[in-house]
């Protein structure tokens, strides 16, 4: 249900998988977040997680989200260590019976993913690795949901 | 009598170390902070910064909580994933 | 960019191809639309088209949402014809810079396909056919756009 | 001198048919709706009902528009997909 890896992942074939034997399943969402090259100004992306703690967090989060969007599934896959430019960083999935319990649970993760999950993100580029913090759009998206 | 103490994102550019045991086990997380702090001035001050979490055996903590021998303790800056 | 086919499609390979060779793109949403067999209250679908119209409809409307939430790509993958529990029926997929506006024209664009695109849906059930309206709350997630 | 016309979702069910040559060619789209109800009263019934667009060679109309020979004209019933 919450995997952190430190390779490379196929989106399709992890939306090929969650998609497979739901007949009563009416809406799948899915998030795919890429690391951006910035046209150069960010050369790598570093990931950083407390292994059983991120995923222990993340997975209350996800038990919680699935209450309240009454889902019949999720999941969520997050890249850890070095990733590239154009590699896929995070990718989120939620089963429902209809599209807006679906949407809106795939929103709600990737805004807790986004600044409240126990991650760490640094970027490599031309100037040196900075840590990135949340952006203040970060933190308002995830307070929506509160 | 040792606890472990591990730091994750900024915190660890900062001290320089990921990963160390305190020995003796210092008996709360504030006198862990201190411990920390009066080897380290930067460490002390990121640690007393905006949005640092603790967590003590995998589990927050907000404000004081008392230490046990091999409890491992976690500081986390501001969180950014995805 | 829009597909209309009597065909299963497979989402996880639309997914994988809609993906590749981004290095810009930080967002990918999208959203996958199944067959509910609903407990057996309905054996199958049946989707109508008025096929040339249709696809230049939806590729008007792709194009202004396109425009408006700044989006790098889009496509609309849509089945016709007769479609069993748990198959695709429809699948949207949009890349942006960030995340917000991938979602929303996601959303966007399936609110528009469910009540506004030129497509008529015919239930099959143990009761008989019968063609499926627009629900009061499709209308009104499509007027959320306007 | 025909006009095609072409029905869809449940227009179709009620006319029973899916699409036909009118000729000689209604003059208006108006004229051509009274042709088709003249002979179903059923038909008339579901085109003048809430919903129904008229497409004309693959453009939509409202009202009513002038007609030529070779026009396609389409009816359309409130549209559902996803």
């Amino acid at each position: 249900m919450i995997r952190l890896t430190d390779q490379a992942f196929e989106p399709g074939a992890e939306l090929t998988a969650f998609a497979r034997g739901r007949s009563e399943t009416g809406a799948i969402a899915s998030f795919l977040g890429l690391a951006r090259g910035d046209a150069g100004a960010a050369t790598a992306l570093e990931l950083e997680a407390y292994p059983e703690f991120t995923v222990a967090e993340i997975g209350k989060f996800v038990a919680t989200a699935t209450t309240r969007f009454e889902l019949y599934d999720a999941r969520v896959i997050h890249r850890i260590g070095a990733i590239a430019p154009g590699e896929p960083v995070v990718m989120v999935l939620t089963a429902a019976a209809h599209r807006r319990e679906a949407f809106e649970a795939c929103d709600c993760l990737m805004d807790y993913l986004k600044s409240r999950a126990p991650l760490w993100k640094k970027e490599h580029g031309p100037a040196g690795p900075r840590w990135v913090d949340p952006t203040t759009r970060d933190l308002a998206d995830a307070a929506r949901w509160d | 009598m040792t606890v472990q103490v591990l730091l994750f994102g900024k915190l660890c550019d900062v001290a320089g170390w990921r990963a160390r045991a305190v020995s003796p086990a210092p008996a709360s997380l504030n006198a862990l902070r201190l411990v920390l702090g009066k080897e380290d001035q930067a460490l002390a001050a990121a640690l007393a910064g905006p949005g640092i979490s603790a967590v003590l055996n995998r589990e927050i903590v907000r404000g004081d909580a008392p230490l046990a021998a091999n409890d491992e303790v976690a500081f986390l800056p501001p969180m950014s994933g995805g």
